[in-house]
């Protein structure tokens, strides 16, 4: 396959020189040819290719950063045949040998988004326009998510996309050069709906407590239309400012409400905190309605559950991905994983170490780092062997179909890292739904 | 009306922590003349006593099962708590109040590292500008909560409360009104009962010692009472201690409520310099009123009903009541004149 | 008491000022003449310094006005107070002590040349030749020269105070109120101010100046105005007051 | 401060050395790994901030704790003008500062009517609630928490009148069709604003204006006795900072189209302070200086990792490296907070006055003629102000 669709624009020469320049900070460069031998940015030229991993490294999810690290030093530990393969000998199908991509050992650098938008773009450009970087991923929220993958698609760089759950980074914020392989707050709805109504019956009131932000608002329409399609009822929908610490003053109205289940659509800190202050108020004691009262996360992560600490026990929600899983590419990354570092992998370790090896099989199946080429390769691609059953990337917003896993707090944990028992998988087909909903312009594959 | 009871619950309960943790932040200013940014870091150092506590009283007995392994292929642990194992009974009583018991850790430790702190560094700027005092504290406590973080790792860590306190309680049946309707946790109304009681220690100190009396009016001219022969910077010191003391109590003892990580300390930085700006820079009993005040009306402010009225004014109120108090109060609610006004 | 005067510059009438429950000044009435020097003393706590914190804007009067030159300064800012001609030395010295001494004596001068607010940020402060040296000259009068751009905060006392003088003398007041302009300074140092603030008189400057040291007063004064418990008790030339038996009742026989 | 009398020639030497460093920047900073676009653009625009927010804290000593406010009030309008006027980054820049100018003035009309904390506790409490508000409820306006975004469908009217082609692509803000605004001219673009900043600083210094700012830090009764009225004069500061920090936030949306709410966060707010303190309260230099230290160690000491720094070591025998590398690992990558904290506290307990303070020294060290205080060429650090 031709590694150039067309030629360089003339906008792309100028800035082919223009890094030029950086790159070698004097001026002569610019009569150089080397300047121009660039058909996209960032092509590698000698015998590595440079990925860029993008996660928070400070703030509250730094924890969840550092998981995302080691994945990915995994997967690229992988890539270039070291270690023991992990889902290299699961994936199906596949098209690396474990021997780098394209014949270049795969390198990687990494760099701090602290949560913040500003943060991240600064970290992402400094990996695309100083080290190199050919590829960006990671990340833990989703604001930071869609910041990136903006910047990525001006830049021209692929993003895949780590851990974030809003319906708008494949919805309405859709990218050409953004990738998401986690599910999303419309799948936790869906999946976690059914079991709501047989676990809750569906005679329900619920009351809603929602972070204030985007991921919020889309996390609670998505229950809210989950649960009322069940027949359930929407008592209230509270939206509490982010990071708010202390949610007592939004907890005791859900007291006396006439509501049953509270549903809290939050993450992180904020769903740790919520958790915990709405038990100490007796919620799961109560009987309202005759029925016992029920507290519902729509979404889980164990890292967050250890937080939770002995709060999370019982409590449903729904998760991308556990380490439990007994299929054969989930267990040959905990193997992996577990023995590299210790302990099993987070969800969110997971998403990034799939991502990493999707991307370079897409490469290696394109025949070429050439970035359209490679989206190309990654849309509408099937795949299965890497957790959760087949799999489905969807040429039309970029978001994997995959089954989704509804969670509760194990009740009577083996170990410090098994605090959630999958209920459910949920079948991919009843996630499933139309891309048209959510609206948003994926944009062009050439990028000036 | 039952709704607006429990706020005001909400409110005392708030306005008690906001409270405790204003008292040693204009303690500090009053005596020592700093602006202390690393304030909220003393009061996360005190949640990570009671992290310490429990840590080392869940310190775990590993025994390694030869017949089970781990999905990664390692033999499966069986941990015990050593305590449990050792005391039994007793073991897990320990266990069960560790908070409480933390804070028998946390004064000795938290006036050790208060002094520390005031003898080696910050008695170097009680001449410098606020502003440096605000660089150093400032850069003090991005240090202390990254050791921290070093060693607990970024995420929260949920320290739980003695189980008999763990459920809420029957307020209103109390009160002869109909049962579940105002109920509220009994972790919170001790919070407030233990606020009350710090608050009152503190004061009662300052009142009726002759050390209190001493930095009394060292707080109102230091010059003079330099001047009479006495040594005013080793009770200024002292003062520092007892202020980082009362931070970390009450970090100790909000771990139930908010499963603290190392960050806590920034998130009640800013809202403690509101409450003692509001409450007048300086002033003790101020910086209760402020505490109290700016809890109940954030509690009261996030009631539907009014945010139905004003969207986001529960965003918002603690700024916004700051900025009316201070036009209509200039130096807070009960600020002494030329207070950090230069 | 007197009627108005043609040549009445100031005039502090009937001025009533309580705190709390405290009268500090009652029933002030003052004539000040242009081109005079008027001396106000009296004990400790007379209210003397409260009077002029009165005149200048920093405390409200009770009741009662202060009307300078025909405008009523009553109710007024303290900058509009000085743009109208009243200038203050304090009893301890207000410098810019971050500024250098001849710096200090500049911005007055501006003060009075552009009004209580310019924005002339893009012209440079070296282009301001006439102000400087204007400013010069000043610090010359004062016996200042040497230490010109010294930072003011580095000042003694004593210079401090002077410098302070030359302050508000660049502004050219109409009325310039000193409050105790000799305090803590050497025999030395007050017999050169003394001398300066002569030769200002003769320039015909309006002054008010309230004095401990009765050399100072009896050097300087046209007129004394003698401050008891928050009243004037006596008013008149300097053998007036010294002769009076009240005054030597309530203050000289106290002081000396 | 004589400094200010013997001025033109010594400030038109500083000036030229300025420019010439801030152009040269893709040069000098190479061996520090720091010649990219962005981090470049970064440090042009953290100037401009820096110098800005000087001009208030350095000059009159009133510490606003609350300036990301119109950092974002610049962003928010630059974007803005981009959906739907036009691309060009002039009349955004020109909005923004404006807007933000105009939102100063506001602030500044009530937060000035306080003084020191209690000043400062009003910016903060205007800045938040800005904040807060803009991450909720005017998410219609701001985007809330994703921040505000281009968009294919956005009007641009003035772009579409000229006949802007819609490649299906998003367009990059340009300089009338010619240069794009990201990369390498995006960073001289913001380079000729810096200079521009720094220059009308400059002037700022060394006028009678400058003078009567620092007469109002310096005795603010005195002013009012002097026949000034010093409000007008804080709050003339007040908003020239607050414009500098619009044009910096719009500036940040030309070379980079997003505007977030996080911009406007305390901490945000706070970061420029100490950038200003670290650097030199009061100096012309020092905060610029500022401003690239704390945005060099955000952007290069924190993509230190192990697998570099085991690169970097590579030549120590095999347990050394081990241990240098885990000691090292401590104050880089995910530890370069901790390096930024300890370099706060270090700064300032042995150099008050800042960097600059640092710098003078060193010179001093080498002017051997030089007495201690002999020559203050810069203001000299502001002697603690009495309380």
């Amino acid at each position: 396959m031709s590694e150039r669709k067309d030629g360089p624009s003339r906008r792309k020469v100028l800035k082919g020189a223009a890094a030029g320049l950086v790159t070698a900070g004097v001026a002569p460069t610019i009569l150089t040819s080397s300047a121009f031998g660039q058909e996209y940015r960032n092509k590698p030229m000698g015998d590595t290719v440079t990925l860029g991993f993008n996660v928070p490294q400070t703030g509250s999810y730094a924890d969840e950063g550092a998981d995302e690290l080691r994945a990915f030093q995994l997967a690229v530990e992988h890539l270039n045949g070291e270690g023991d393969g992990g889902m290299l000998n699961t994936m199906q199908p596949k098209s690396l040998g474990g021997n780098g991509v394209l014949g270049k050992k795969v390198a990687y650098v990494t760099g701090d988004t602290q949560t913040k938008s500003d943060a991240a773009r600064a970290s992402a450009k400094r990996m695309i326009e100083k080290d190199g970087a050919l590829m960006i991923s990671g990340g833990s929220s989703s604001g930071v998510a869609v910041a990136v993958q903006g910047l990525c698609q001006e830049m021209g760089t692929i993003f895949m996309a780590g851990l974030t759950h809003s319906n708008d980074t494949t919805g309405k914020d859709k990218r050409r050069y953004g990738f998401r392989h986690f599910f999303n707050a419309y799948m936790s709805g869906a999946a976690l709906g059914p079991v709501l109504g047989q676990e809750y019956g569906t005679d329900r009131r619920a009351y809603h407590l929602t972070a204030d932000y985007t991921w919020g608002w889309t996390q609670e329409e998505s229950m809210r239309n989950a649960t009322e399609a069940l027949g359930w009822q929407t008592a209230e929908t509270v939206k509490t400012p982010v990071g708010a610490g202390d949610f007592s003053q939004y907890i005791t109205p859900v007291l006396n409400s006439g509501a049953d289940v509270l549903i809290l659509n939050h993450y992180g800190r904020d769903m740790v905190n919520s958790l915990t202050q709405a038990i100490q108020f007796g919620l799961r004691d109560k009987q309202v309605n005759g029925k016992d009262f029920q507290i519902v996360v729509p979404l889980f992560s164990r890292l967050m559950a250890q937080g939770a600490g002995e709060n999370i026990k019982g409590i449903l929600g729904s998760a991308n991905w556990n380490w439990s899983l007994q299929d054969a590419g989930s267990q040959a990354f905990v193997k992996s994983f577990g023995a590299k570092y210790g302990f099993p992998p987070s969800m969110a370790a997971h998403t990034c170490y799939v991502q990493t090896l999707l991307y370079a099989d897409a490469c290696e199946r394109a025949g070429t780092f050439y970035p359209p080429e490679v989206i190309k390769a990654l849309e509408g691609w099937d795949f299965d062997g890497m957790g959760n059953g087949p799999t489905h990337y969807r040429a039309a917003d970029h978001q994997c179909f995959k089954d989704v896993l509804v969670v509760r707090g194990n009740e009577n944990p083996t170990s410090q890292f098994d605090l959630l028992n999958v209920v459910q998988q949920t079948p991919r087909a009843q996630v499933e739904y139309d891309p048209a909903i959510f609206g948003g312009d994926l944009g062009p594959y050439e990028v000036s | 009306m039952d709704a607006i009871f429990l706020q005001f619950l909400n409110g005392l309960d708030k306005g008690g922590a906001y409270a405790l943790i204003a008292l040693g932040l204009t303690l500090v200013f009053g005596t020592l003349g700093v602006v202390n940014f690393a304030h909220g870091a003393l009061f996360m150092l005190g949640a990570f006593c009671a992290v310490t506590v429990r840590k080392i009283l869940t310190l775990e007995m590993i025994a390694t099962d030869p017949e089970k392994v781990t999905a990664w292929g390692t033999p499966l642990e069986i941990r015990t708590p050593y305590v449990e194992a050792w005391f039994g009974d007793f073991g897990s009583f320990m266990v069960d109040y560790s908070v409480p018991f933390s804070i028998l850790l946390a004064i000795p430790v938290m006036l050790v590292i208060g002094i520390v702190m005031e003898r080696g560094l910050i008695k170097h700027f009680y001449r410098r500008p606020h502003a440096e005092q605000i660089l150093v504290t400032f850069g003090l406590a991005i240090v202390l909560q990254e050791i921290i973080k070093h060693y607990f790792g970024a995420n929260p860590i949920p320290q739980p409360m003695p189980s008999v306190v763990g459920g809420a309680a029957d307020i209103g049946a109390a009160m002869g009104m109909d049962p579940n309707v105002i109920v509220y946790p009994w972790w919170r109304l001790i919070y407030f009962a233990f606020s009350v009681v710090v608050i009152g220690a503190v004061f009662a100190f300052l009142q009726f010692t002759t050390f209190g009396m001493v930095v009394r009016a060292g707080m109102a001219d230091r010059e003079t009472v330099g001047l009479i022969g006495i040594d005013i910077d080793k009770r200024f010191t002292a003062m520092f201690g007892l202020a980082a003391v009362v931070a970390g109590m009450a970090g100790v003892m909000y771990t139930p409520l908010l499963p603290p990580d190392y960050h806590l300390g920034m998130d009640f930085l800013v809202l403690s310099f509101v409450v003692v700006v509001v409450g007048g820079m300086g002033s003790l009993p101020g910086a209760v009123a402020a505490g109290f005040l700016l809890g109940i009306l954030q509690s009261l402010a996030s009631m539907t009903e009014i945010k139905a009225i004003i969207p986001g004014i529960d965003q918002i109120i603690i700024y916004l009541v700051a900025v009316i108090i201070l036009l209509v109060r200039p130096r807070g609610l009960l600020g002494r004149r030329g207070v950090m006004e230069s | 008491m007197t009627t108005e005067k043609d040549n009445i510059v100031l005039h502090v009438a009937d001025v009533h000022k309580t705190f709390g429950g405290l009268h500090a000044l009652s029933d002030i009435d003052l004539q000040i003449e242009e081109g005079k020097t008027h001396a106000i003393i009296g004990p400790n706590g007379a209210g003397k310094s409260t009077l002029l914190n009165v005149v200048v804007g920093r405390l409200a009067p009770t009741r009662g006005a202060v009307v300078f030159d025909g405008q009523v300064l009553t109710g007024k800012q303290p900058h509009e107070i000085n743009q109208v001609g009243v200038a203050r030395v304090f009893q301890t010295p207000e410098i810019f002590p971050d500024l250098t001494v001849i710096q200090n004596v500049m911005a007055p001068a501006f003060a009075r040349r552009d009004g209580s607010f310019t924005l002339n940020f893009f012209k440079s402060i070296d282009d301001e030749t006439e102000i400087r040296e204007e400013a010069e000259h000043m610090l010359e009068d004062v016996g200042m020269t040497a230490s010109k751009d010294m930072l003011a905060g580095s000042l003694s006392r004593g210079d401090k105070r002077r410098m302070e003088l030359a302050m508000c003398l660049i502004q050219h007041p109409r009325l310039l109120l000193l409050d105790e302009p000799t305090a803590g300074m050497s025999r030395h140092d007050t017999n050169t101010t003394i001398d300066l603030l002569k030769k200002i008189k003769e320039r015909g400057m309006t002054k008010v100046i309230i004095e401990h040291d009765m050399h100072v007063v009896f050097s300087l004064a046209d007129k004394i105005s003698v401050l008891a418990g928050g009243r004037i008790i006596a008013e008149g030339t300097p053998e007036e007051v010294r002769n009076n038996p009240k005054v030597q009742e309530a203050y000289l026989g106290g002081a000396h | 401060m004589n400094a200010l009398f013997s001025m033109s020639r010594k400030d038109v030497i500083t000036f030229v050395l300025f420019a010439a460093v801030v152009l040269l920047m893709p040069i000098w900073l190479q061996p520090f790994g720091a010649a990219y676009p962005d981090l470049m653009q970064k440090f042009a625009i953290f100037g401009i901030l820096a110098i800005g927010f000087n001009v208030l804290f350095g000059l009159t000593g009133y510490l606003s704790f609350g300036h990301a406010a119109f950092l974002g009030v610049g962003s928010y309008t630059a974007v803005w003008t981009f959906k739907l006027f036009s691309m060009n980054p002039i009349p955004a820049l020109i909005l923004a500062v404006v807007i933000s100018g105009i939102f100063a003035l506001a602030i500044g009309f009530v937060s000035l009517r306080r003084s020191g904390i209690y000043f400062s506790i009003l910016t903060l409490a205007f800045a938040q609630m800005s904040y807060n508000l803009a991450y909720s409820v005017l998410t219609p306006i701001t985007n809330g928490e994703t921040g505000l975004q281009l968009t294919l469908d956005d009007p641009r009217i003035v772009d579409s009148a000229f006949g802007g082609v819609n490649d299906g692509s998003l367009p990059v803000s340009n300089l009338f069709g010619l240069v794009d605004m990201s990369g390498i001219s995006g960073f001289y673009f913001c380079a000729v604003f810096l200079i521009i900043g720094f220059f009308i600083t400059q002037r700022i210094f060394a006028s009678p204006f400058g003078m009567m700012l620092r007469a109002i830090k310096s005795n603010q009764t005195r002013m009012n006795y002097t026949g000034f009225n010093t409000r007008p004069y804080t709050l003339t500061a007040f908003v020239i900072s607050g414009m500098f920090a619009g044009l910096a936030g719009g500036l940040m949306a030309v070379t980079d189209p997003l505007a977030g709410a996080e911009r406007m966060q305390w901490t945000a707010s706070g970061e420029i302070v100490l950038m200003t303190i670290l650097g030199g309260v009061g100096t012309l230099i020092g905060p610029v200086v500022g401003a690239w230290l704390i945005k060099y160690f955000e952007n290069i000491f924190s993509s230190f990792n192990e697998s570099v720094l085991h690169n970097l070591f590579s030549f120590l025998p095999d347990n050394v490296e081990s241990f240098v590398v885990s000691v090292t690992s401590m104050f880089v990558g995910e530890g370069w907070h901790l390096t930024l904290g300890l370099i706060f506290v270090l700064v300032v307990t042995f150099l008050p006055g800042g960097m600059m303070e640092g710098f003078r020294r060193i010179g001093s060290l080498f002017n051997r003629d030089g007495g201690d205080k002999a020559k203050p060429d810069e203001p000299a650090p502001a002697p603690a102000p009495a309380e």
